[in-house]
């Protein structure tokens, strides 16, 4: 048992917070969160260099990393700063997506995501579908060498800066995941900015036309794939979540510290004190929560995904509770846009809305624990 | 004990009703109901109509151009305007000054303000909160110094609800300082168009701009505008926040929010279902609504005391906390919802009349800016820490 | 709308106050509690001449009550007093069953209910059923003149007491009543008491005939009746509740003032403050629970139920939540059983265990809403 | 980073698991499943074997009878322990006397009384809190008067767990009137037999019988049986404080209970289904495993922290605070899942050994009062209120 990052970890989080620190202020923010694809080329090409983007994918691929601890450490970090170049859409799902069932030719476009010069993006999800990843009304019909897809898929993010898309559609072979080019003819993006100042897109496959060496894999291993992404990304968004926390909560005690009303720090209210004190116990839970799934990431699937359930359900309640509370106890300046709070705030609850929520999730965590209570009662 | 409404009432009811099918339109409902941002043309447009009807100060006496109505049907009518997504009504003169003046103003004063808040032509703000004092008013620092027959006010307000539409400001100021704070307070009535004074927006993080700073330099305002007595402020202030407690607990809100919320779950599918056949987004809903139940008849219980003649003390506060408990909880399933589409947000897509595409249904764009908008409800109007501050003392003597 | 009681149900609450303030304290409770059926022959026929048990009942039975604001102000009397008489059991939810189904014969003995000089208890749940009142497992076999009855019920409150029961069963005529002398052969009590000092029994039905006559009302009827009576038993079980809710919120508002520590009353922390002012609202919202359900007795059944599981569903929440702040608040003399906040804290959660807790009527209000909902698409 | 254990942990692991398969008795362990009251004869045979073990002294060191295990090690073993449904230790003697003689306790002290509490001769209580003191514990009020070779005391203890069995108390007592509370206090070792001594137990909500007032008339106590300097006790006491907090989070606890929890569902029928499969119900026994995973780490973090070396801190105090409402929040679904057969109480079926009917399943009888008794994990060892203000102070700073 060891609660420590290993000094390379724990290296790269240094680097990674340094130089947060040092270029990711208010008004650096801003222009990635006015830029209309939603990020800066700037930062994108120093995390490339920084090493960033290849922690998150393992040396067979050409990263130095790739395990769901090196996921935790980057994206606690991007939390920490409100960062929104969107690195959990093009660095981590479809990464998990191409290393699981890419072909070596896919596999090999790797190295350019790792350089910085190339997004991959995720578009799974359908005006349908809310959380479902496999209820996939999108339809893979075959023509001559190859595909042809028709359907919707919504609110991508990182999709107005993508490169390319890992689509899935439904076809005669069962689902499918399919590598596509955005400018391709018949992909249509429709883009805007998210609450939370990340950008997204729907867009409409009219009529594409892929060739078959744009699948991915054999539609029997799609789902699966699909899941262990699915928790790849869920690490991310937890490590996120964690990192926002903190700093909205070190926004908050400072606050309490110096704010004074009625001729006493706020601090001094002991009201206010005992509710702080369940904001730094929730998050602490919510930490611990992220370790266990991004201990988990490379565990047998039902293991897995029952950290994936866990985790996500609770840091979604933790992030709630953090987030409603801390703009309370700032008062009216909690909800001002020019005050940092609000962006974390922001983003604590639009985590939510990412990779199933938290009844979303409570449901699956609850068939897991019925399928080991019936498993039990055979045995 | 009887819980059902009078024949009087019902009848009342009706009429409000038929009112509302025939003068509110369509066009204005549907922008309340999506939470879309009203623009100032909407609600002069609004006040107008139920001015035109009558109804417009129903919190006045019938002299001066109200309807006299108790508080029962005061209730029946704000219920009736929530559930068909009338637009609120702007509180701030008709709810807020108009008491004052009735009870504090000078007779000049009531005639000439009074008919001007009916007709439209003035639109009050209020000028009471500071950077500094929040919850703490009492400390407010901005000051009037008395000059022949002006005072010249300097200091800033904030969180001035819809001050960038104003046409008049009033406000509480300094007038004393070598007093106890609460001792040296005016109340004041100033021109917003007076040389000085700046209205700055500010942005909130539901993306909207309805609160302002208002900065005062050097602004020379009349004496005859001052409130009652100089140094009386806090009084008529104190009187204010209890007028500003009516409907406290927005029973009528809450309902139409409830309703939207259902048929968005009627919409929304989950696992191939509508999501209210999902147990666990079922039994958040119902849980909610059994709330609600118990406060709309909580909140019927104080009416019915306050009709009675029976002051509402620390009942208003408890009101007030559990009210907005609700409506805050409904805003949060309705963000829930909607899933992934609670995520995008095209700010234009949400103004008034904007012809910008929106994404996902059309009922998505508001959910997650209408949760976070609502996150003031326990912060403004005396934060609910305030009231269990009352609550403590007023009920449980500690 | 008017929210006052009548003149006439306002001086019965007055009588009632009254009398239990005068003749019911910790002494006379324990003996209540202590006494092998678990209750007090005097206090019972006092209730009798005082009416207290007549304003359970119509007047077409020889009552002069019988509404849901009848019940309503006379058990919460009895919850502000931690009465344990198991007045409910007999006076209340057997009424409901006689009124509605019961031959003239039956019904003419509701007069020595009335009188308190007998007492008809429903026995009506099994070791299998838990809240469902039509999970009946108990035959009825048909025999010449009459029926052969074999079966378990299980915790009958009001059991050892009872002079007859009315027990449900099932048979070739589906679901029936029957009225039955405890005393009848095959009849076997097991009685102790429950936690909160009420007594109850465990009543096996080893071949027990009954006459034809025994039967109460038509099958077809019996749910609704059921229903209906659960409802009046739901409105006795809420106002019991608020009773003790007041009672055990007043005695904590008392300890918070004289109880000192650190120099100051326990009332003057903030964070206690703050808690206790909870707890306030939420015994309001009960009370307005309360008037809505009382309220609804006799509305058609849709809306009536709606109003029992609302009711039920939250006066079990705000129960617990009084019953855990209170002790809290208390400290270690809030868990001793000589003082008396320990009775109500333990009848409160009692509650939640009869005529169905709070998840049982969550579920059944989901039901309502679902259904309504699905009412008004079709319209 | 590896959340998990090491071969020679998992090797001591099986070691513990093989011990309690072979020396814990089923009777003794289904005593604890079923939340039957234990015996003063059940808790001294279960001392002794673990005595016999060499494992009764798990954080002692080695040369006085001890394990010398580290904090990882005694996890293990404690979690072992609650998973096999062993009882618990008594803790009096072992792990809250034992540290403060080991640190502050004169040579005579420890040869004496440091064996006496591993073979099993003396069983201690502890007489810390009073009727006036409450979570204010320095305002203790029972007086120790120097007279020659012996104090002489008097006063009330309360609250005193298990105090009925007891041979000896340790007791803080007010030896100096004159100075600030906190530094008038010693620290006494008190012979139950003396004369003088009256124990009284009081009866809980739960109809158990688990602590006791303990009261003293003129004690005579030898002042050999001061611990450590007089007046410093004050110092000892919080040594002790920081010690009762090991396995403050009781994740062993709560995982033995949510175990017997998902049995309990799995055999009660809901609507003629096991309960387990109701998805409200389902809905809230997931949400508390959920809770109990992330604690087990944040425990297992802490630990770690103090395997390193690094002082526990607020940490233990959020430990406390989740680890009871875990537990508290088990216990609720305990009852709840029970239905109506958690209504029944047979308070004699409930004792060690007893042969009374019980009412319903086995497994029911103790679940109300499990929850009852359950409150006190949120009141005593310093209430989650004053544990609220610990942390509101080392961490906040506030």
């Amino acid at each position: 048992m060891d609660f420590n990052h290993s000094d390379e970890r724990r290296m790269l989080q240094d680097t990674l917070h340094r130089y947060l620190s040092d270029n990711y202020d208010a008004s650096q923010r801003a222009n990635s969160v006015g830029h209309a694809q939603g990020f800066s080329e700037k930062i994108w090409s120093d995390f490339a260099k920084l090493g960033v983007i290849g922690a998150l994918f393992a040396e067979e691929y050409g990263g130095f990393g790739g395990s769901g601890f090196d996921i935790a450490v980057v994206f606690e970090e991007l939390g920490r700063f409100a960062c929104v170049e969107p690195l959990m859409a093009s660095g981590v799902m479809s990464g998990q997506l191409l290393g699981e069932l890419g072909t070596e030719e896919q596999k090999s476009l790797i190295g350019d995501v790792i350089d910085g010069k190339l997004k991959i993006v995720p578009a799974l999800e359908e005006p349908q579908s809310r959380y479902d990843l496999d209820a996939v009304e999108t339809t893979a019909k075959r023509v001559e060498d190859g595909y042809r897809l028709n359907g919707t898929k919504s609110v991508v993010i990182g999709g107005p800066s993508a490169d390319k898309l890992i689509v899935s559609a439904r076809g005669a072979d069962g689902l499918q995941l399919f590598l596509i080019d955005v400018d391709a003819s018949g992909v249509e993006r429709y883009s805007y900015p998210n609450l939370d100042g990340y950008h997204a897109s729907d867009i409409a496959l009219v009529n594409v036309v892929v060739p078959a060496s744009a699948c991915l894999g054999a539609s029997e291993a799609v789902l699966s794939a699909l899941e262990a992404a699915r928790a790849a990304g869920v690490i991310a968004l937890c490590a996120e979540a964690v990192g926002a926390m903190e700093a909205a909560k070190d926004l908050t005690v400072e606050y309490l510290r110096v704010r004074t009303q009625f001729g006493r720090a706020l601090g001094k209210f002991q009201a206010l004190q005992h509710r702080m004190s369940t904001v730094l116990i929730e998050i602490e839970q919510a930490r611990s929560a992220l370790i266990n799934v991004a201990g988990h990431l490379s565990a047998e699937p039902f293991q897995r995904d029952k950290h994936v359930s866990a985790a996500k359900n609770l840091i979604g309640r933790v992030a709630q509770l953090v987030c409603e509370e801390t703009i309370q106890l700032h008062g009216g300046i909690g909800m001002t846009e020019e005050y940092a709070l609000g962006h974390y705030a922001k983003r604590l609850m639009m985590i939510d809305h990412q990779l199933g929520d938290v009844d979303y999730h409570l449901e699956r965590f609850v068939g897991a624990m019925q399928r080991e209570s019936a498993r039990e009662a055979m045995s | 004990m009887d819980l059902n409404y009078s024949a009087e009432e019902l009848a009342f009811r009706d009429e409000v009703r038929s009112f509302l099918n025939k003068d509110l339109s369509q066009t204005l409902s549907e922008k309340v109901r999506l939470g879309k941002r009203l623009s100032k043309t909407d609600h002069k447009e609004w006040h107008a109509t139920l001015n035109k009807q009558g109804w417009l100060a129903n919190n006045w006496p019938v002299e001066h151009g109200g309807t006299g109505w108790n508080a029962v049907y005061r209730h029946i009518f704000e219920e009736e305007l929530c559930l068909a997504h009338a637009p609120r009504t702007i509180p701030f003169g008709l709810s807020m000054l108009a008491p004052v003046l009735l009870k504090f103003g000078s007779p000049a004063q009531k005639d000439h303000f009074l008919p001007r808040i009916l007709d439209g032509t003035d639109w009050w703000c209020q000028g009471y909160s500071e950077p500094q004092a929040g919850s703490d008013l009492a400390s407010l620092k901005t000051r009037a110094v008395r000059d022949g027959d002006h005072y010249v006010v300097n200091g800033q307000k904030t969180w001035t609800t819809l001050g960038q539409y104003a046409d008049w400001i009033f406000c509480l100021v300094r007038t004393d300082q070598d007093v106890k704070p609460q001792e040296g307070i005016s109340f004041l009535l100033i021109d917003m168009k007076t040389p000085g004074v700046t209205v700055r927006p500010i942005t909130l993080i539901d993306g909207g701009q309805e609160v302002n700073e208002v900065f005062f330099e050097d602004v020379r305002v009349p004496v005859a505008n001052l409130v009652g007595e100089e140094n009386k402020g806090w009084t008529y202030a104190k009187y204010l926040l209890t007028h500003e407690r009516t409907n406290i607990a927005g029973v009528g809100f809450s309902t139409a929010a409830l309703v939207h919320l259902k048929e968005i779950c009627a919409k929304q599918m989950s696992g191939g279902k509508p999501l209210l056949e999902n147990p666990y987004f079922a039994g958040r809903v119902a849980q909610i609504e059994i709330d609600l139940m118990a406060m709309a008849t909580t909140n019927l219980r104080m009416i019915a005391k306050a009709a009675a003649g029976q002051a509402p003390g620390a009942e208003s506060s408890m009101l007030k906390i559990k009210g907005t408990e609700i409506r805050q909880a409904i805003n949060d399933l309705t963000r829930r919802a909607i899933g992934r589409y609670a995520m995008p947000f095209v700010s234009e897509a949400m103004d008034s009349g904007a012809n910008v595409q929106g994404v996902g249904p059309e009922y998505a764009a508001a959910a997650s800016p209408g949760y976070f908008n609502n996150r003031k409800l326990s912060i403004f109007g005396g934060s609910n820490e305030i009231q269990r501050n009352i609550i403590s003392k007023a009920i449980l003597g500690l």
